[in-house]
């Protein structure tokens, strides 16, 4: 479950047979092969502009590990686990490390944590939160509740899992999930930029 | 001023949450505003409302600790105490005495973390970025290396059980804890060296949101709000639980009510709870830490009891009415910060916009409290 | 090549060669500025900072600029359109055009400008426009509130900050920049005035909009005020120019109260060292800006005003005064410092009675109703 | 016969209540009831012992002049309303708990209002503490109940236009666990988690 959602491509199993018998490919050159004709309409995006279509391949690399760097996510704790998100952090965990800081509004923000229980009271707000957010945006679904309503989901005024309203990329299990946890939903979110960086616009 | 009446001026609506930096959580406040003037504020609420008394009314008293954590996240060790203390009076258990000064060991570090994460929240909305809650942050993660230790997990413990304790602590718990301690009063220090005698943050904070002890008693505040109006009222000497009566320590009081009374009586609370812990590490002896006999379905008698516990917050109270079975039929939680946040709308109104957020970060509100 | 030495001597293209350095300069210098405020701050709360994207995060600020360039560029629907997208413009031209009189060393500067101080003062004080704009045109509360501080307040400390800098050059006897700081040559105006040194420092603070004076962004208030609505590369122009203006005001106060490249190196040092002096001098007081942030809680909008107003502002009269008596009966310099030492001692009481004893009026009548 | 022991004869279970009312232990002497009898003579009250406090019964048309009495008689002083609490007996009646609290005397009472599920009436307590307000908007949101004289009475926790939905009572049980997620939402269902099972 803490993996990336469905959606993502797989990484590791790329044809077994095939492989050793040529030279390992770098990453780069296997992202190169699978490229495909990214649509130009989508995104208005500056450097697609500027940077002519020979370069895309280097520049959608260059510009997915910026993204992956510079995650920042949405000031906005739900629940219990925004005191473990808040616990992230803080010296202990830092976030910081990883370029992760973050911004109280969402025209700033990449990543929206998801961390507590979503109540249908809550849920308008939430999806106009991510609605908000400029494109590309992920969200992680940190702690139980996020996932799937957690020990309160037989509650009926509460959502029964955030990826009811909004797509979730990351899911982060726990109740609270450890700051160590989020760490590594963040690091899976890095690999699936990284992976998907030929089809983010 | 002749010219005021010719100016025309609008009163504009704000909305602050129920995402909002200072709203420590999904609290929405919408603010009338004038200028920078907050002439009416309304609270909204129920952005956490997740059915805590519901499902304990469906779920055994053993389970029901775990949503108890839950609802009072900050302070979990407090809302199990409530729990577990109503029903061990209305089943009439003896709790061992070695149980009964673990769990002030606990209850009182409690008090701590969560007193720091208010020093940490309410110094961020003073506009300080984020060094307090840095150093306010690494005493609560000391101090929840501890709790893991014990409890298994950082933040929902799920440890008191009717009766006693879940199991018993470490070997190495008195010196643990006797460790930490030193770090925790030098935490403390550290903060209070960084904030109370800070111009900037006096500026802010002194005369700001004050309330007087009859408004806050109409109100029914409890905890270090009705302590800084200077009432001098804490459950553990009025109407000790556990063996709270056994312990030495004081009950700061305020004297104004205002922002700066309530910081300065949540600072010496943790100083009084690290001296709760240490008589309570001096009187620890070895011993059982539960009752002999306890049955694998606790059923209570018919019956009903309201059970209250001085929360880092204020009073966190359990309202059980049982039928006889193993599930309580009417759970009502009284949560401390639902009545402290009823009276914001008098401290606010009057106040700058900005003042605002530094009264609601002072009444430190943990909304799954407040929504339960 | 004497074709080339005459396309290079013509002002024209001088001058353009000189802004696209400049240019290229700041830009390079805030990439620097946001990883080390970052890499500082954190070491001020206990942690790493930027350690995961190139060696020690070096790279942190090349990736969070290309992620930004790479970002959706929104605008609300009900937004103003032309205001919305001038805005970013209306901030950052002013800034970058302050650059052009800044000497870096005795002979690097794109220009030399008889009224340079002036010109740098006159220029960044056209920098409120765009917040204004911004705050306007969003169509955001918060955006709207912080529009209108931010116009408050950057008009306001523009007084206090054009009066502290012509206190110093009454002494210097010059608004040339490079004169200035050739007239420190032995001592550096610092040491003659420091009650101006002191009230540039505030007022540069505030026009920086940084702790304690970030009111119009204040993150737990209005969450990040003008800058509310804007994503991507436009607010990146916000978050450029911000620097930039860190950099601006440092190297001016570098400049004019500590003795840019002159003191003590002496006047013939190669342009090499100079520049590396000018640059330890910015750094330090970069320094000393971020350490403020790291530190202060926030001022309230009526608690700036009346600091600009009723203590800045008299004191740089004041200030201005005295320097002009000695300077008129020509007393020896001492006299500077003895005056001007005592202004900062007369400003260092009034901040603190202005904290001191106010309060306490407010706090004495509400707690006339205590009970218990 | 001790309580206890009285206690073990009745059968666990849904009529539980039932048994408490029937084996109610008359509270001791010199205890709080005695305090609100001598202040409120002319008043019908029932008291019992309950497991802590003395639970004082009283009708509908007198909880308001009781509550104000306990509040200002000196003798009484209780001063702070620490809890409000509504509890649903099903075909019983709704019930109004009221716990009071003495900060000077240091001494607790429950005071009980029972009304009929088809008349939910209940005067509003917001008259003699105004800290009963949000208590009382809880109450009503969640039971049905209805506090005569409260100023504004709209739902808090709930949405506000949800007046006819009461969870805490006992006719509406927990939701269902829903197994597929996404399903649910109309025109997002291929965006979320698209047909994955969650445990």
């Amino acid at each position: 479950m803490s993996g990336s959602a469905p959606a993502a491509p797989p990484r590791e199993p790329q044809a077994p047979p095939e492989v050793p018998a040529r030279r390992e490919k770098t990453g780069i050159e296997r992202e190169a092969e699978r490229l495909t004709p990214v649509e130009f309409d989508r995104g208005k995006a500056p450097y697609r502009r500027v940077l002519p279509g020979v370069l895309l391949a280097p520049a959608d690399t260059v510009v997915a590990m910026a993204r992956k760097s510079s995650l920042w996510p949405l000031t906005f704790g739900l629940a219990c686990c925004a005191i473990e998100m808040i616990a992230t952090y803080m010296s202990h965990h830092d976030l910081d490390r990883f370029g992760i800081m973050p911004w109280p509004s969402p025209r700033q923000a990449d990543v929206m944590i998801v961390a507590g229980t979503v109540t249908k009271k809550m849920a308008p707000s939430v999806k106009l939160l991510y609605e908000q957010m400029p494109n590309p945006k992920w969200v992680i679904a940190m702690g139980a509740c996020a996932i799937n309503g957690g020990p309160y989901t037989r509650y009926d005024r509460v959502l029964q899992g955030v990826d009811k309203i909004i797509p979730v990329d990351v899911y982060v299990p726990g109740c609270p999930p450890r700051p160590e946890a989020l760490l590594d939903g963040f690091l899976a979110l890095q690999r699936k930029i990284m992976a998907e960086r030929s089809a983010v616009g | 001023m002749a010219v005021e009446h010719d100016l025309e001026t609008m009163e504009i609506p704000v909305n602050m949450g129920p995402q909002h930096p200072s709203t420590h959580g999904v609290f929405r406040m919408v603010l009338k505003v004038d200028g920078e003037r907050v002439v009416e504020l309304v609270p909204h609420i129920g952005y956490l409302h997740r059915g805590a008394e519901k499902l304990c009314e469906n779920m055994d008293y053993r389970q029901g600790i775990g949503i108890h954590d839950r609802t009072e996240y900050l302070a979990p060790f407090h809302a199990e105490l409530a729990l577990v203390i109503a029903v061990e009076k209305l089943m009439g258990l003896e709790v061992p005495e070695r149980a009964e000064q673990i769990r002030i060991i606990m209850a009182e570090l409690n008090r701590i973390t969560s007193h720091m994460m208010f020093v940490g929240a309410f110094s961020a909305d003073a506009g300080v970025f984020g060094t307090a809650f840095t150093y306010a942050f690494r005493e609560r993660e000391y101090i929840q290396d501890i709790f893991e230790e014990v409890t298994g997990d950082r933040t929902m413990y799920g440890y008191f059980r009717p009766g006693g304790l879940a199991w018993d602590v470490p070997d190495d718990f008195v010196e643990r804890v006797r460790a930490v301690l030193e770090h925790t009063r030098q935490g403390i220090d550290d903060i209070d060296n960084l904030l109370t005698k800070n111009e900037v943050f006096m500026a802010r904070t002194r005369g700001i949101g004050a309330m007087s002890a009859e408004e806050a008693i109409d109100w029914g505040l409890s905890g270090p709000m009705l302590r800084a109006c200077g009432v001098r009222h804490d459950l553990r000497k009025a109407q000790p639980y556990c063996i709270y009566d056994r312990f030495d320590f004081d009950v700061p009081v305020g004297q104004y009510g205002d922002v700066y009374d309530r910081y300065l009586v949540r600072l010496e609370e943790m100083r009084q709870s690290v001296r709760i812990v240490e008589q309570a590490l001096e009187g620890l002896r070895d011993g059982p830490i539960m009752p002999k006999k306890m049955r694998r379905r606790l059923r209570t008698p018919p019956g009903e009891i309201y059970q209250g516990v001085e929360a880092p917050r204020g009073e966190y109270g359990v309202y059980i009415v049982s039928d006889g079975t193993d599930k309580p039929y009417r759970m009502k939680i009284r949560s401390a910060c639902f009545a402290n946040l009823m009276g914001l709308r008098d401290m606010v109104v009057g106040h700058f916009v900005a003042d605002a957020v530094v009264i609601l970060g002072s009444i430190d509100m943990v909304l799954g409290e407040v929504d339960r | 090549m004497d074709h080339l030495d005459e396309f290079l001597e013509n002002p024209w293209v001088n001058g353009i060669l000189g802004l696209l350095a400049v240019l290229v300069l700041i830009i390079l210098v805030v990439l620097a500025l946001i990883y080390i405020e970052r890499k500082f701050l954190a070491r001020i709360q206990m942690r790493l900072g930027p350690m995961r994207t190139g060696p020690y995060g070096l790279l942190q600020s090349l990736a969070d600029a290309i992620k930004l360039l790479a970002k959706e560029d929104l605008r609300p629907a009900r937004a103003d359109r032309w205001v919305f997208e001038l805005a970013p413009y209306a901030v950052f031209v002013p800034g970058f055009l302050a650059f052009v009189a800044i000497p870096f060393t005795r002979n690097w500067a794109v220009s030399f400008l008889e009224l340079g101080l002036f010109y740098v003062v006159a220029v960044t004080g056209l920098s409120f426009v765009g917040l204004l704009m911004a705050g306007w045109a969003s169509d955001n509360k918060y955006a709207l509130l912080g529009g209108m501080r931010a116009a408050a307040q950057l008009i306001s400390y523009e007084i206090p900050l054009v009066l502290a800098l012509v206190a110093v050059s009454m002494v210097a006897g010059t608004l040339n920049l490079r004169e200035m700081v050739e007239a420190q040559g032995r001592v550096p105006l610092v040491v003659w005035q420091p009650l101006a040194f002191f009230i540039f420092m505030a007022a540069a603070l505030s026009e920086l909009e940084r702790q304690p004076f970030d009111i119009p962004t204040a993150e737990s208030e209005v969450v990040g005020g003008p800058y509310i609505e804007y994503s991507g590369i436009r607010w990146s122009m916000f978050f450029l120019t911000s620097y930039a203006n860190l950099f601006l005001y440092s190297l001016l106060g570098a400049a004019v109260f500590l003795g840019g490249w002159d003191w003590f190196l002496g006047r013939d040092a190669g342009p090499w060292l100079q520049a590396l002096w000018m640059a330890g001098k910015t750094t330090f007081l970069i320094l000393v800006f971020m350490w403020a942030r790291g530190t202060f809680p926030r001022l309230r909008i009526d608690q700036l005003m009346s600091l600009c107003w009723k203590v800045l502002l008299p004191l740089a009269f004041l200030q201005i005064f005295l320097s002009g008596l000695v300077l008129v009966h020509g007393w020896p310099d001492w006299a500077l410092l003895l005056t001007s030492g005592a202004g900062l001692l007369a400003a260092a009481y009034i901040v603190w009675a202005a904290v001191r004893p106010r309060p306490l009026a407010v706090r004495e009548a509400v707690a006339s109703g205590s009970v218990a | 016969m001790s309580s206890e022991e009285r206690l073990e004869k009745f059968r666990p279970g849904r009529d539980g209540h039932e048994a408490r009312k029937a084996l109610r232990v008359p509270p001791p002497r010199g205890s709080v009831f005695d305090l609100f009898k001598e202040a409120l003579p002319d008043v019908p009250m029932e008291a019992y012992q309950a497991v802590k406090d003395v639970v004082i019964e009283v009708s509908r048309g007198d909880v308001i002049r009781v509550l104000r009495t306990a509040k200002e008689d000196p003798r009484l002083d209780f001063r702070w309303l620490r809890c409000l609490s509504g509890v649903d007996y099903m075909d019983k009646g709704l019930e109004v708990v009221y716990h009071l609290h003495s900060y000077t005397r240091n001494h607790d009472v429950t005071v009980k209002v029972r009304c009929p599920q088809g008349d939910p009436r209940v005067p509003s307590a917001t008259a003699v503490w105004r800290g009963a307000d949000w208590y009382e908007r809880e109450a009503a949101e969640m039971f049905g109940l209805v506090f005569e004289g409260h100023p504004n009475l709209v739902p808090l926790l709930l949405p506000e236009d949800m007046t006819d939905h009461h969870p805490l009572r006992k006719d509406n049980p927990l939701a269902e666990i829903e197994e597929w997620q996404g399903d649910r939402l109309a025109g997002r269902a291929e965006e979320g988690a698209g047909g994955e099972e969650e445990g």
